[in-house]
C-alpha cells in the first residue's frame, strides 16, 4: 500500500518528458548500444547457483534437527542428534570439496599460471 | 506488544475475521510505516554525514538544522524526477522488480525484537521468516536488471544475484549455532535467553550474550556480519554496483522513485542485518550485566519497553555505524576473490562453528562460558 | 474462515494459470514465483509454519533463481526464442482437465473415507509450532529417508556440477 | 461470498487448489516445447502434491507425517531442478537449442 502511494504521488509530481528515441536507449557511456543486451553470460554464475541450491536445501533441512539439539542434551539422545548433524554436514562438505578440487569454484580459471613469480 | 494486543482485542468486534497472521500483517504494516521508511530516509542522511566526517567535509548542512531534513528533500526530489523505462526493456518486469526488493527487506521488520513487549509479530519461525523474506531480494535484482535491457545492468544484476544467494548460505549457517543454543526459532525467546544480571539471581535459562556463549559463536557473529555485508551489497562487497566497471550496476536504468525504492530496500536491508546481529548475538534489548526487570522493584511495562527499545536501537545503530565506517576503510574485492571467500572461506568456517558449538553444548551440558565461570546451573 | 487464505488461493490459481498459458517463459517463471508464495501462505494456514518458510527459502530463493539463471543462459534472443508454446492446445487441455477432475474426485472419495478432525483439534494443530516436531520425526522414524536424502543431495550436486561444467 | 470463504478454508478448498495446480502442471508439461517450460510444469505438479499432503495432515490425520513428506518433496524437487537444468544446459551446448522435440537422439 505504501509503495503504490509513493509511486502514485511521484506520477502526479514528475515532469512528463517526451519519449525521444535517444533518451529511451540504454545507457552505455554515451555510445550507441551495439546489439542486444541479452547476451549469453558466464557459465560460472550457473554452477554457483547449482551448488547454492543444494546447500540451500541442506540448510532448510538442518534447521529442524538443530532445534531439537538442546532438548536432546537432557533426554540422552544427544549422541544420535550430533552424529546426525555431523553426518549431514560432512556429506555435503564432501560435495563441496569435490567441487573445490575440480576447480568449479574458481571464478577465473588459469590466472595463477600467469603469476609473475612462478 | 501488550497494549496493542488489548487494542486488537477491543477491535475484534469489527475486525474479528482477521486471524493472528492478519494481525501480524497489520502490525508489520505499522512497523514499516513508522520504522522502515523513516529509517531508510534517515540512514541516507547518517551515511552522508559519516562519509563527510571521515573525509573531513561538512556534508549535508542546508536543509533544516545541521541538514537533518536532507532526506525529506531527497525524497521530494526523487518523487519529482521524470521516470522512464528504456525502450527495449520489459515494462512489466521493470515495474515489478523494485517491489520485490522493498517487500523483501521491509517485511523482515515485522519480526525484529525492538523490546520484550514491542515485537511486530513474534512468530515461532522468526529466524526462518527473516531468511525467507529476504530471499525475495535476489529475484528482484535479477529481474530488474534483465528488464532494463542494458549490458551493465544485466551484468550487475547477475553478479548481485549470485553474490546474494552465495552468501545466504554462510549467513544461515552462522545463525545455526544460535538455534543450537536456544533450541528455538522464535526471536523473542532467543533474545530473552541472552540476559544476565549481577544484581540478583539469574534464571537457569539466562546465559549472557550469544556472542560470548562460547568461542565458536563469537566467530559466528563475525561471519554473520560479513555475510550480511555481502548480502546487502555494501562495500567491500559492492561489486554489483562497482562504478568503475559497471556504471551503476543493476540500477543503471532506474530513475526517480523506482531508484528510490531500490535505495530504500538496500538501507532497510542493512538495518535488518544489523538488527539480526544485535538480536541473535549481542543480547538484543538486554543491558549488559543488568536486567531492568529483575532489579527488585517493578518498573511500569511502558518504561521497560521504552528502555529496551532504546538499548536495542543503540546497539543496532552501532552495528550500522560499523557498516558505514567500513565503507571508507576497505577497498572493493575482486569478483573471484568474492566468490572464493564465500565458498572456500566462510562456508567451511561456518560449518566448523556449527560443529564446534554442538560439541561445546554436548561437553558442557549446554552451559555458556558465563555460566561456567560464575558457577551457575 | 478467513479472507487472507482465500486471497492466497486465488493468487496461487491465477498465477498458475499464467504459468500454464503465457507464451513467454520468463513471465511464466515470474508467475511461478507468485504461485510458490501463494502456496506458502496456504501452508501457513494449514498449520505448517516451518514448511511455509522452507517453501519460500527453497522455491523462491533457490529454484526460481536457478530457473531464471538457466533462462538467461540459454535464451538471449529474447522475443523470438522465449515465445515457444505449441499450437496444439485442445488435446492437452482436455486431457489435463480430465486428469485434474479425476484427481479431485478420487481425493474427495478419500476425504469421505477418513474421519474428520474436531474443530478444537484443528485449532490446536494450527497453533502448535512444528519445527521441533519435524526435527524429532526426522531424527526418529524418518531417520533413514533423511539420510537417503542427504546422499541424494550429494549425488545431485556432484552430478549437476559435472553436467554443467564446460569441457 | 461467505460460502466461498468457508469452502476455501476447508479440506476441499485445499484439494481443489491442488487439483487445479496439478492439471495446469500437466497442461504445461504437454504444451511447452521449451525444456525449461516443462520443468515449470513439473514444479507445479510437485507443489500440488505438497498441498494435498499438508491439507490431509491438518484436516484428517492430525499428525505431522504429511508435512514431513511435503518437506521431502521440496528437498527432492530442488535436487531435481538442479540436475534437470544441468542436463538442459548440457543439451543446449550440444544442440544450441532447448526445444524438447529435438531431444530425440536417444530414440534411435
Amino acid at each position: 500500500m505504501t509503495v503504490p502511494l509513493m509511486l502514485g504521488v511521484g506520477y502526479l509530481l514528475r515532469p512528463k518528458g517526451k519519449d525521444t528515441r535517444r533518451k529511451m536507449t540504454s545507457y552505455e557511456c554515451g555510445e550507441e548500444p551495439v546489439g542486444s543486451a541479452w547476451i549469453k553470460f558466464n557459465i560460472r554464475f550457473y554452477i554457483v547457483a547449482i551448488v547454492f541450491i543444494i546447500f540451500d536445501v541442506e540448510m532448510a533441512a538442518i534447521f529442524p534437527a538443530a532445534t531439537v539439539f538442546k532438548e536432546s542434551i537432557t533426554n540422552g539422545s544427544v549422541a544420535l542428534v550430533f552424529s546426525e548433524i555431523f553426518l549431514f554436514v560432512a556429506l555435503l562438505l564432501i560435495g563441496l570439496i569435490y567441487c573445490w578440487v575440480r576447480g568449479d569454484l574458481e571464478w577465473v580459471k588459469g590466472v595463477t599460471k600467469f603469476a609473475p613469480n612462478k | 506488544m501488550v497494549q496493542s494486543a488489548q487494542f486488537a482485542h477491543s477491535l475484534e468486534g469489527w475486525f474479528g475475521f482477521l486471524p493472528l497472521w492478519g494481525w501480524a500483517a497489520i502490525s508489520a504494516f505499522i512497523v514499516i510505516y513508522f520504522l522502515a521508511l523513516p529509517f531508510g530516509g534517515l540512514a541516507t542522511y547518517i551515511e552522508r554525514k559519516i562519509a563527510a566526517d571521515m573525509q573531513d567535509r561538512i556534508g549535508p548542512n542546508r536543509v533544516g538544522p545541521i541538514g537533518l531534513f536532507q532526506f525529506a528533500a531527497d525524497a521530494i526530489k526523487m518523487l519529482s524526477k521524470e521516470d522512464f523505462i528504456p525502450k527495449g526493456g520489459d515494462r512489466f518486469l521493470f515495474n515489478l522488480a523494485p517491489l520485490f526488493v522493498v517487500v523483501g527487506s521491509c517485511t523482515a521488520f515485522a519480526v525484529l525484537p525492538l523490546s520484550k513487549y514491542l515485537i511486530g509479530a513474534d512468530v515461532n519461525i522468526g529466524v526462518i521468516f527473516i531468511l525467507a523474506v529476504t530471499t525475495l531480494i535476489a529475484p528482484g535484482l535479477l529481474l530488474g536488471s534483465w528488464a532494463s535491457e542494458n549490458k551493465w545492468s544485466l551484468l550487475g544484476g547477475l553478479r548481485a544475484a549470485s553474490q546474494i544467494v552465495s552468501y545466504e548460505i554462510p549467513v544461515a549457517l552462522s545463525i545455526l549455532p544460535v538455534v543450537l543454543i536456544s533450541g528455538s526459532l522464535q526471536i523473542g525467546t532467543i533474545v530473552e535467553q541472552q540476559g544476565w544480571t549481577v544484581f540478583g539471581e539469574n534464571p537457569a535459562t539466562y546465559h549472557f550474550w550469544n556472542a560470548f556463549h562460547n568461542p565458536f559463536t563469537f566467530f559466528s557473529m563475525f561471519l554473520l556480519f560479513v555475510g550480511g555485508l555481502a548480502e546487502t551489497n555494501r562495500i567491500p562487497f559492492d561489486l554489483p554496483e562497482a562504478e568503475s566497471e559497471l556504471v551503476s550496476g543493476f540500477n543503471t536504468e532506474f530513475s526517480g522513485m523506482r531508484f528510490g525504492l531500490y535505495a530504500l530496500g538496500e538501507f532497510c536491508d542493512v538495518f535488518v542485518m544489523s538488527a539480526m546481529v544485535t538480536a541473535l548475538f549481542l543480547g538484543g534489548w538486554h543491558i549488559p550485566f543488568l536486567d531492568i526487570e529483575k532489579l527488585g522493584f517493578a518498573l511500569p511495562t511502558g518504561l521497560v519497553a521504552f528502555i529496551q527499545f532504546h538499548v536495542f536501537m543503540i546497539k543496532t545503530l552501532l552495528v550500522v555505524f560499523v557498516v558505514m565506517w567500513l565503507r571508507w576503510t576497505l577497498p572493493r574485492l575482486r569478483v573471484d576473490q568474492l566468490m572464493g571467500m564465500c565458498w572456500k572461506g566462510l562456508l567451511p568456517l561456518a560449518f566448523f562453528n556449527v560443529l564446534g558449538t554442538a560439541l561445546w553444548m554436548w561437553a558442557f551440558k549446554g552451559q555458556s562460558l558465563m555460566q561456567l565461570l560464575m558457577g551457575h546451573g | 474462515m478467513n479472507k487472507v487464505l482465500l486471497l492466497a488461493q486465488i493468487l496461487t490459481v491465477a498465477s498458475a494459470i499464467v504459468v500454464g498459458f503465457h507464451p513467454n517463459i520468463l513471465y511464466a517463471s515470474v508467475f511461478l514465483l507468485f504461485t510458490f508464495c501463494g502456496v506458502a501462505v496456504m501452508f501457513l494456514y494449514a498449520g505448517a509454519d516451518f514448511l511455509a518458510g522452507a517453501q519460500v527459502i527453497i522455491y523462491v530463493g533457490g529454484v526460481t533463481i536457478l530457473i531464471l539463471f538457466a533462462i538467461m543462459l540459454t535464451q538471449w534472443l529474447y522475443k523470438i526464442k522465449l515465445a515457444d508454446i505449441r499450437n496444439k492446445m485442445v488435446l492437452p487441455g482436455v486431457l489435463a482437465t480430465i486428469i485434474g477432475a479425476f484427481l479431485y474426485r478420487a481425493l474427495h472419495q478419500m476425504v469421505l473415507s477418513l474421519p474428520p478432525q474436531t474443530p478444537e483439534a484443528l485449532e490446536k494443530f494450527s497453533t502448535t509450532p512444528k519445527t521441533a516436531l519435524i526435527g524429532q520425526a526426522l531424527l526418529g522414524s524418518y531417520l533413514l529417508p533423511f539420510e537417503a536424502i542427504t546422499i541424494l543431495l550429494l549425488g545431485a550436486m556432484v552430478g549437476a556440477v559435472w553436467l554443467a561444467r564446460p569441457e | 461470498m461467505n460460502q466461498l470463504i468457508q469452502f476455501s478454508s476447508s479440506l476441499q478448498g485445499y484439494l481443489a487448489v491442488g487439483a487445479i495446480l496439478f492439471a495446469l502442471g500437466i497442461f504445461c508439461v504437454m504444451t511447452r516445447k521449451n525444456a525449461i517450460g516443462i520443468l515449470l510444469g513439473i514444479e507445479l505438479i510437485l507443489n500440488a502434491a505438497g498441498i494435498n499432503f499438508v491439507a490431509f495432515s491438518k484436516f484428517r490425520t492430525g499428525l505431522i507425517d504429511g508435512q514431513i513428506v511435503a518437506l521431502f518433496i521440496m528437498l527432492i524437487a530442488a535436487a531435481e531442478a538442479a540436475v534437470a537444468l544441468a542436463v538442459i544446459l548440457r543439451f543446449y551446448r550440444l544442440k544450441q537449442t532447448i526445444d524438447a522435440d529435438e531431444a530425440s537422439i536417444m530414440r534411435n
